[in-house]
């Protein structure tokens, strides 16, 4: 952002704790000293105004970005997302424009429970004129957020909070990662698994382990979900013949239920198996650890999930060492 | 003083001559589009705008026919989006509720009540950044107040000083329900003057006083930057929506109507120019012109061509275009 | 509603406009005489406020009816379902119940435009919780409404503007329609269409015409869309071979996405197509009438939807009389 | 009245002593909970649940351990919940921000900010219409105001005049964003008294002050029907979320904190007693009786098993259980 920020005067940063200490999970650090107060700063509890806040800025050329600490706290700002960022493009005939980002952190883990742990991709997704992006590794979040600042359209970027953790190398110049390009994340030749957000990181689990005995499995993080490039995605299920959906989130009527149906009409004839969907269950996130362990899905579903389709024995997976939140995250919160 | 009076007369007849050439022709089904009035409350509008000049900036509502006219005076846009033609900017996508302009000034409407007030406080946000000294008008009606994000707005605005005015167009209506039953206060300017802003509020229909007003507004937000909330109160001539009156419906009587309608702020200034010695000729050439415009703005906007069928298709986002 | 407010005294409807001369289109016609403001009443515009109203009357034991004249509205309370009524009972541990009715209408034609046509049902039936009605038809308008009042869940019931011109028979007497069992519009044999609020009128339109020459169409209304129970769908399909979901919305993570997953899951190798999706062109809704017949799909596209799967010849619709808006409605507004 | 300073002294150290013994355990991992501490705000809740008595309801936020407590009493319930054990109601589903107890007037609490106050406000509503004489209380933060929603609420509570006392615990601060920073006003008591309500306020740690406030402004509910809205300062002494204290941040003094610990709530109202010929043998058996019904409580707790994996599916409708 820092970057985006000296390239593009017109790029400001503003949002709830996001000048202060904490700095948003770190993410906007250093900004308030580096640009001053006029071009990152606080602002009151008010999401749904200060959304329509960006969107004005946004008319008058300005390239706000504006930071939810959670996306549970976008509902709030619905409106202004549904019946105008979305629209005023198209519905002025083109003569405004809003390019907006809109990040908002997917929580999870220590007890965020119902209200701290949405994602609602699928919800954004569903409407037309907002692009959708969940980043998965630390070199992409950086490249699509350069773009998503660079777009002149309205982008909701969807960062999931175990990702900070992610590690992996990110170039220091800036570079831009198109909005609309998949990536495949591990290859594979027998079975496909589209994943979004930290699912991606249960699916290369999952891949690493039944790679060792043999079973090739390709997982592909769309990155983009709106407007969807499925070419990727299809060409991998024509390869492969089978394909799992992996999303982090509740799967009826969800961003599952989409990829399902394209694969299903456009993979028609080469599926060997139906699509299966993996995701939240359908019920609310619950705080306590354990219970939570049963709501979202893991590289172990992944696995038994992969198995099931392609009809071969369980791995033995006593004795492996999953990711888990709680070797890493100690509390207190 | 004269001059200024001609102009305010030029723009209200204008704004009035237009809703009356629709009232003509709406019957016609060709303007398939829901038609929010702004009868009655020309002066509010009129005067503001015309204080706030051309570099200043307007949001509006789904009843913003006023506002764009006295805006833009784009009649030929107006009706031309009106009839849904090839020939205006929007092509058919907006129609009477979503009316918008840029190139004018006139930055958009919006017909989801009170959404439009943090857009218009970003506006101003841009603004006061860009040291561009505009000034950012957003109209809205008393029951766009009922709405959260009106305070949000507002208390935004206050914090961060905007150069934004704030306009309750206040006919004391929402739809059918009356301010009192909406509302656990007496006075909404005597809350909003808790608030870090300057408030003003008039009951005129006299578009001098209403200018002048505004200006005094405009004058003291350059001094003191904060924004500014003005109270303005008008009579809804018709219904909520449509061309008809709705007496006959019970909730407001008509001799509430012909009380303020001896008021009416186009007949007040009109006389008042009589008043001023500005002649009776004078008048009628006025009157032609804008006649000849609006007539002429009918007449181009139902020859023209729909749009295109594929318009509906295009825009979505910016680079589809 | 008459009839279960005087059955349940804890029954009370609010919302803009319900008690004024137009009534919210003459469903509320009545009640304010009848049962005074105290039950039936008008609020400020405040969505957000008088959603969360609307629970915490719930929680002490009364069942609100809250009714929004366009769907558009409901985005501003999206956080009160989202984050509040939609998860209460499983959060309280059972504790608490929110017997609430949310009845949102449907807007379309005359120049309604993107803010005040949406519908919105997958966004709804995408959260947990929440039960998500879309009656077609008058008789089934009064029995899921009757449901959805008994039931001790908060239930969004969407009713599409134009269906209030829908004639049928209604028995005067109260009846319920459980709510989660859809209904065969048409039966046919040679493909299924499953169909949402208006599009079922589309889609029996569709039936009767190519009825004609032979091809026989079964038509589906879940009306019930959250919790669906697919049944009914699966048994068609496994019966037609082709399915085609119309849906009175957008497609992209949409009601369809999920019927057309599930259908190519479960039917899946008894399929004899790729399920077809018709929707919202993926736009917004223009206003102008010229560019919503674009918007908006309708019989003639379900008939050349169906003849594409089927293979068959296009019927010649040259002078068939379509159901037209503009046919029953003129101006002015 | 020294009876009644006992037992609000006996609240006051409940809760204390309560969040103290969470302290205590929470580095064991075992509450895998967020915690927003009380510490500090024991006498403006104590204060007014106690007044509000046992037929009173309470909506709170996040931070409501010390509503939660004062209201119910009820330590098994708060620790069972906290360890998410078989035994609380809740069955680990909520956690510490999403503390309930209806069949004690607990209605329930929101992490989303001001998202109970309108659900107050309709809670408030169906006890006016079933004539039941029960009065709502909602406790929010000073940041809850911020919210529009915060507005809509006040606004339709004072029109339609309901039984609600709208309880702001103001700590000045949202997180680490001072009031200063967020608001476009000078004073929201000075704000909120434009609108027909009762408003009170105070910056007591004084627990018999604040009750006696509360018991004032039930008494003028009663007598008027309005709403009450109290403005009630007290210093946060923990950081925003979690046990410790976090004055290095350098977003705020510690010599706050020091002149406010000063007159920290529990150390004022012992004095009091004593002051009041409370013996410190008497004090000392209150406080006894305390510790053991919290120890045993977290030690019940402690015992309990994990609730059922099955719970996190039970229970997504009503007709599921
Ligand atoms: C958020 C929202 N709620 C409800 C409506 C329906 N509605 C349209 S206009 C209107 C009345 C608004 O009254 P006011 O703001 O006073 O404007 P006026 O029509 O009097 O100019 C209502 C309730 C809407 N468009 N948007
Ligand atoms: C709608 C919403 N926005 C943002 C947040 C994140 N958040 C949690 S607590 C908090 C501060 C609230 O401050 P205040 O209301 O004063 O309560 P306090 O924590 O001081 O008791 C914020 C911003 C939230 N939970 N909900
Ligand atoms: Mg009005
Ligand atoms: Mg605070």
């Amino acid at each position: 952002m820092i970057q985006e920020m000296e390239r593009d005067p017109r790029v400001f940063v503003y949002g709830l704790g996001v000048p202060d200490h904490k700095a948003v999970f770190g993410s906007t650090a250093g900004l308030a000293e580096r640009f001053g107060k006029e071009r990152c700063f606080d602002t009151p509890l008010s999401e749904d105004a200060m959304t329509g806040f960006g969107l004005g800025a946004a008319l008058n050329g300005m390239r706000p970005i504006h930071v939810h600490i959670r996306v549970d706290f976008m509902p709030l700002a619905f409106n202004q997302l549904a019946n105008m960022i979305s629209c005023c493009h198209y519905a002025s005939g083109g003569q405004l424009a809003a390019p907006i980002v809109i990040r908002g952190i997917v929580g999870r883990g220590w007890g965020q429970g119902f209200q701290h742990s949405k994602s609602m991709h699928a919800t954004f997704a569903h409407i037309p004129g907002l692009k959708v992006v969940l980043p998965t590794t630390a070199y992409d979040a950086k490249g699509l957020l350069i773009s998503a600042i660079r777009d002149d359209n309205p982008v909701v970027f969807l960062e999931h909070r175990w990702l900070y953790w992610q590690e992996g190398e990110v170039p220091e110049e800036p570079y831009t990662i198109p909005l609309g390009e998949g990536r495949i994340l591990r290859e594979g030749s027998d079975i496909t698994v589209v994943a979004t957000s930290w699912m991606n990181v249960e699916a290369v689990t999952a891949a690493d382990i039944l790679g060792r005995r043999g079973i090739s499995v390709e997982v592909i993080d769309p990155r983009t979900i709106a407007p969807l490039n499925d070419e990727l995605i299809i060409r991998s299920v024509e390869k492969t013949g089978y394909c799992i959906v992996a999303d982090n989130d509740w799967s009826f009527c969800g961003f599952s239920a989409e990829v399902a149906a394209q694969v299903a009409a456009k993979c028609f004839g080469k599926l060997r198996a139906p699509v299966r969907r993996i995701g939240f269950a359908p019920t609310h996130c619950p705080t306590a650890r354990h219970l939570e362990n049963e709501f979202y899905p893991n590289a172990e579903d992944i696995i038994r999930e992969i198995e099931e389709v392609l009809g071969v024995e369980p791995t033995d997976l006593a004795g492996i060492e999953f990711y888990s939140h709680e070797k890493r995250f100690k509390g207190p919160f | 003083m004269r001059e200024l009076n001609k102009e305010l007369y030029r723009k209200l007849y204008l704004v009035r001559r237009a809703e009356e050439k629709i009232c003509v022709h709406y019957p016609e089904d060709d303007m398939k589009t829901p038609m929010h009035m702004s009868f009655g409350e020309e002066a509010v509008v009129v005067g503001v705008c015309h204080a706030l000049g051309d570099a200043g900036q307007v949001f509006g509502t789904y009843r913003s026919h006023a506002a764009f006219i006295a805006k833009t005076e784009d009649t030929d846009e107006f009706f031309s989006e009106l009839y849904a033609k090839e020939t205006s900017s929007l092509k058919g996508k907006g129609g009477s509720m979503h009316l918008c302009s840029p190139r004018h000034g006139f930055m958009g409407t919006s017909a989801i009540v009170a959404s439009h007030l943090s857009v218009a406080a970003g506006a101003a946000f841009a603004n006061k950044r860009q040291k561009n000294g505009k000034i950012v008008a957003a109209f809205f009606g008393d029951g766009a107040v009922d709405e959260g994000v009106f305070w949000e707005s507002l208390n935004a605005a206050c914090l961060m000083k905007l150069p934004v005015i704030f306009v309750c167009e206040d006919n004391g209506f929402a739809v059918h329900t009356p301010a009192t039953a909406r509302r656990g206060y007496a006075s909404l300017p005597r809350v909003v003057s808790t608030f870090d802003c300057h408030v003003f509020e008039s009951d005129s229909t006299d578009v001098e006083v209403v200018h002048a007003l505004a200006a005094d507004a405009l004058q003291r937000m350059r001094k003191e930057e904060k924004p500014c909330f003005m109270n303005l109160k008008y009579y809804r001539y018709l219904e909520h929506v449509g061309i008809n009156y709705d007496f006959e419906a019970g909730y407001r009587p008509r001799n509430e109507f012909e009380q303020w309608y001896e008021k009416d702020p186009v007949r007040v200034q009109r006389a008042k120019l009589l008043r001023l010695g500005v002649g009776e000729d004078e008048l009628l050439r006025i009157e032609a012109e804008v006649d000849a415009k609006v007539s002429r703005s009918v007449a181009l906007a139902q020859q023209a061509p729909l749009s295109h069928c594929s318009e509906a298709h295009n825009g979505v986002f910016k680079c589809d275009r």
